[in-house]
């Protein structure tokens, strides 16, 4: 597959607004700024970018704790996660969800989740809304190595195989839960080859491969809809950041980090790409400027905006 | 319409939902060619096809992940726990993201979904199939557990609960099931006014019991025998546990000035402290003349053998020597 | 391997009893004497008598709510148990558990359990017991196809695996989960492959055929014993009464039982196989004869025993 | 020895268990290199190895299973739950299993279990990591609940739990891992005589506030500022929920008149309704001068932002508040 220039650039795009506005998060925590924890995908962004911006915009996602980069992807407006994680009214959720439960229902995010593997039973129910409402349209679940050991993992994918759901179950395998090696926390060959055992095709690829991901979700998607039944995809990545504020990282090496910095990095190894294949690094650096003013703007527009006025929380507790 | 039980009133019920309901699907363990395993769905896959009727693996927790994420996004499922003790099974999905989504995500999303099942004692299923854990779900806040006593009060509260846009927790004692009364089967409502409505079971102006569930039952029969015919007992059934009624349980203790609270459920962190110390946190303090009391099953597993089972659910003889000694 | 006759006759003797203490107790419900329901085995003999058989009395079990069979394979008294079932004193749980909720700790049998899948994580830790305690045991956890799907199966699976804990997962596989077909409810190709897709050794065996039931559990159990790792059996078999005493059976075809009845029963099967080999009507005869004679005395006894006493519930509710 | 944080106070208590206790062991998610996300077994790994220190995949019901399943063949299991929320994955083990099998099996087994967790809200981390559960499990028969306030209380109530029979919820609140004090490292005790048993905080005779686990520290806030300081306000911290010790609650109101309970968690089947109705159902009714007051954390679930947060929590001045109200 050839893809086009504006679909690279694209792709370029997303993951450069991910990367940059995390790291914004960054300086604001440093700052004091935020309230609470949050959990970083700086060095992941491949994943996410490829991922949504092989759907439409009424096909669905479910994301996880480590969901900004699922949530920007999927077309949400910097602006209103940073009020969001600022508990300003304009935020998404109102305040109420902060950095690890963002949904954007209008871009068709339908929520990050504080529980490992919370989303995967969530997601099959939404597929078969699809399924009964007749819809051409997938969901495609994220979720992390760490959530293939939850019980509901296994619930949720045994009935999307038996029921034939319209998901595509996305694991961003960044090889650790938390400080859990992935291979010391899974059992038998590999995550993609647990999808198979459900008799879900499944396969394992590069997720720091940006045109890779984008090609392999777009195919799958299309199979989805062709002939049905869900699919299985273990993108293989790797979290440069601690796995939340607290994380002293003592459970790998920095050599390792170093090396998926220097060697593997998505961004750096999809800008040599685009230059090679023609793209100027003016171009580039257009892109560059634009996500740092937008960035920015987001910023100073955010921590302007109003707190998120204490109503009646017990009446907001229901619908 | 003939008198029918408490599980063709349901049956009733979802079948009328259905039929209106499009998007209305119900999916649980052996709920279609069975019938489930009180009955309840009997007949209904017949109707409605395995589209709609849909038999799941024994997997609680997808069972009920499933309805959030279906009701998300514009399906209204019914799902069943075929004994309500397996609901442990389910809690992620019921109190981290059903109870919470709503509210979670600034008002977003709705969560519409009922999660029925059968629950309480007295059938000498034993400990892990008679527990009575409608308690639990008060203390989550999102949630609304709506608990029927009779026939028609299950059907009712049941469409009133398909029509509610919250999380609901419906709890059907097995000892009702099989109740035969008079059934008015009304239309779907169009506003789920009866949740956190209690219902007045018999007025009277000596003492107010405050009950819910087959406790109803069990009161009822207490205050009809002959050894209480003598008092004039009001019989509250709050038919929702959460919310509670407490207006209606208030105004009838303004009268009465007497609360008895009676529940199968073990009495530490249960509706039955909520009712006694809500009202005693309020105004009623200085009205009541005497001690409340709560009537509770014992804070032990359920026993299987039928003796003892019955030595840990309150009976009616525990009803009326409670009223005697209060009045 | 050929089997010492002592050994035949004990798996046939083992069969027949359990055969006849669940008849007896259809016969004691219909007469009204029996609190609650039940769940028989009656056709499944073979995978309780030969996998117990199998086991040493300081290996474990853990049992299901269709457990007794195991309890008697374990080594339970049939008294007892007609006690427990009737609520008397000197039930294996002095009436608190009934049916369902036998536990002989003196025989190794850890307890049935009413949750499906329960005993699968406590078999867990009780095999991680053995391997603490560097004992020369395993445990055999006993569990039906039902039972696959829920989120703690694959826990369980994935953890003893990763830790190559001494225990050896048996699924009677009896074709349904109370009206719900197998092949409805596990995606895959089957309950033994999925075993594998844990990285555990499986095979899936003829569950009627009690000799191949324990010459495999005795295999698996010594390769357990020798090299560590847990082992999965997926022994296939029927049964012939409802689910429990409220079923209709209309899930199935009542020819689909009676060929079960006719050309696979375990028992027939094997007196045929014992016949063939040289033993004679008469020993078979003598063995149907005691054991006839010891339920009858059983549930006489059992009968007359006293109630269990009604103690200080809340107090026996801590030990 | 010096003073130290309730973390390392419980962390000296772990490492005294499995020092003196071979067949002790803790496992839960990164409990072994990491140290826990709140550090309580930091070091550890270290001293006791991966033997004794098993750091277990994200698998929370095979975590508390696996406990009962070792405790029912001679182990000694501490299991965690990185936060307390992720208990909904395991009420199975806990509620279906461990809480019911020594009574179920005719009491031929014990479960002699620890699973502990971080509870409570007020770091920002949103609805599903903040909440305090404890009163669900008080609900159940069989398990006992234990709610440290302080370090040397969180060192003492875990080696008593250690000591207990039975399996046990303990519930550390967020809140006061930090929180520092003098801690006198106390052997294992022969039996688990602390649980259920209140600690009296400070002595006084107008009013009785009875809080556990953080709020309890909010309430010796509350008391000894200048607001109060006219007041002689007797403090009760429960230290277990389940039982909880009504003696020192009923001799207390015999001087006072006058019950405050103060908890975290939303009222409804909460501990602070049972104190209340279990108070009110006794002889205590006519000593009471005027009615009991609950004050709890809002029926909602729990925002991130702060401002929004603290909105759901109850702060100093509404214990302030309340105790005015009362004076
Ligand atoms: C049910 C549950 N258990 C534990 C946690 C705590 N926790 C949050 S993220 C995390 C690690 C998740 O690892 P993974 O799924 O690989 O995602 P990653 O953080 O690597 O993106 C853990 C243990 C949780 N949030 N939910
Ligand atoms: C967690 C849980 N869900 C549902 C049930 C109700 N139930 C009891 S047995 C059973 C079927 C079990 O099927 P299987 O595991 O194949 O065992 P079998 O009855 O065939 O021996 C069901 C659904 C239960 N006891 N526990
Ligand atoms: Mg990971
Ligand atoms: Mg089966």
């Amino acid at each position: 597959m050839t893809l086009s220039t504006t679909t690279q650039l694209e792709l370029h795009r997303m993951m450069m607004l991910i990367r940059l506005f995390e790291e914004a998060l960054e300086e604001m925590f440093s700052r004091g700024l935020l309230h609470g924890t949050m959990h970083l995908s700086i060095g992941q962004e491949a994943t996410a970018a490829g991922a949504c911006l092989a759907l439409q915009k009424d096909d669905l996602i479910t994301s996880t704790h480590r969901g900004h980069g699922h949530c920007l992807a999927k077309g949400a407006e910097p602006y209103k996660m940073f009020a969001e994680l600022l508990g300003r009214e304009d935020g998404y959720c109102r305040g109420r969800g902060g950095s690890m439960h963002i949904a954007d229902l209008s871009n068709g995010n339908l929520g990050a989740n504080g529980i490992v593997a919370g989303s995967l039973t969530i997601s099959v129910g939404a597929a078969l809304s699809f399924q009964m409402q007749k819809k051409d349209n997938i969901i495609l679940c994220f979720f992390g190595d760490g959530a293939v050991n939850e019980g509901s993992f296994h619930e949720a994918l045994n009935l999307a195989s038996l029921w034939s759901l319209p998901v595509l179950f996305l694991c961003e395998n960044n090889q650790y839960g938390m400080s859990m090696a992935t291979d010391k926390a899974v059992a038998g060959d590999s995550i993609a080859s647990r999808g198979n055992s459900y008799g879900i095709e499944s396969i394992q690829i590069d997720g720091n491969d940006v045109e890779g991901v984008y090609e392999n979700v777009l195919n799958f998607k299309n199979k989805i809809l062709s002939s049905g039944g869900p699919k299985f995809i273990e993108a293989v990545t790797y979290r440069y950041r601690g796995h939340s504020k607290s994380d002293r990282n003592l459970y790998r090496t920095s050599d390792e980090i170093e090396y998926w910095k220097e060697e593997k990095d998505p961004i750096k190894r999809y800008i040599g790409k685009l230059i090679e294949s023609g793209i100027s690094e003016d171009q580039l650096k257009d892109i560059d400027t634009d996500i740092k003013d937008l960035i920015r703007k987001s910023v100073k527009q955010a921590l302007d905006s109003p707190l998120s006025p204490i109503t009646n929380l017990e009446e907001d507790s229901y619908a | 319409m003939p008198d029918m039980t408490t599980g063709q009133a349901l049956n009733n019920a979802l079948s009328l939902i259905l039929e209106q309901n499009p998007t209305a699907f119900i999916a649980g363990e052996d709920i279609g060619i069975y019938g489930g395993a009180f009955g309840v769905t009997e007949g209904l896959l017949a109707q409605f096809g395995e589209e709609r009727i849909k038999d799941t693996p024994i997997s609680e927790d997808v069972i009920a992940g499933l309805a959030v994420g279906a009701s998300m996004t514009g399906g209204k499922p019914i799902v069943e726990m075929q004994f309500s003790d397996f609901i442990v099974n389910a809690m992620d999905p019921i109190v981290n993201q059903a109870a919470k989504l709503h509210f979670m995500y600034g008002g977003s999303v709705n969560v519409p979904i009922i999660v029925r099942g059968a629950s309480g004692a007295g059938t000498g299923a034993a400990a892990q199939h008679s527990q009575s854990l409608e308690s639990w779900f008060c203390h989550v806040p999102g949630l609304k557990v709506v608990t029927p006593s009779n026939p028609q009060n299950a059907y009712d509260l049941l469409l009133h609960s398909f029509t509610d846009p919250n999380p609901i927790i419906f709890m059907e004692h097995k000892l009702i099931y099989k109740i035969k009364d008079y059934v008015e089967l009304n239309d779907i409502p169009k506003e789920s006014s009866m949740l956190g409505k209690a219902n007045i079971v018999s007025e009277g102006k000596d003492i107010t019991i405050v009950s819910y569930s087959n406790m109803v039952n069990i009161s009822k029969e207490a205050i009809v025998a002959k050894e209480l015919q003598d008092y004039s007992i009001e019989l509250i059934d709050l038919q929702t546990v959460s919310p509670i009624d407490y207006d209606t349980i208030k105004t009838s203790l303004k009268k009465t000035k007497k609360l008895l609270v009676c529940q199968e459920a073990p009495s530490n962190s249960s509706v039955g402290t909520t009712v006694i110390s809500k009202i005693v946190e309020s105004e009623l303090f200085n009205e009541l003349e005497i001690a409340p009391k709560l009537i509770s099953g014992l804070h032990s597993p359920m026993p299987s053998a039928k003796h003892l089972e019955l030595n840990v659910i309150p009976q009616v003889e525990d009803i009326t020597n409670a009223v005697k000694s209060m009045l």
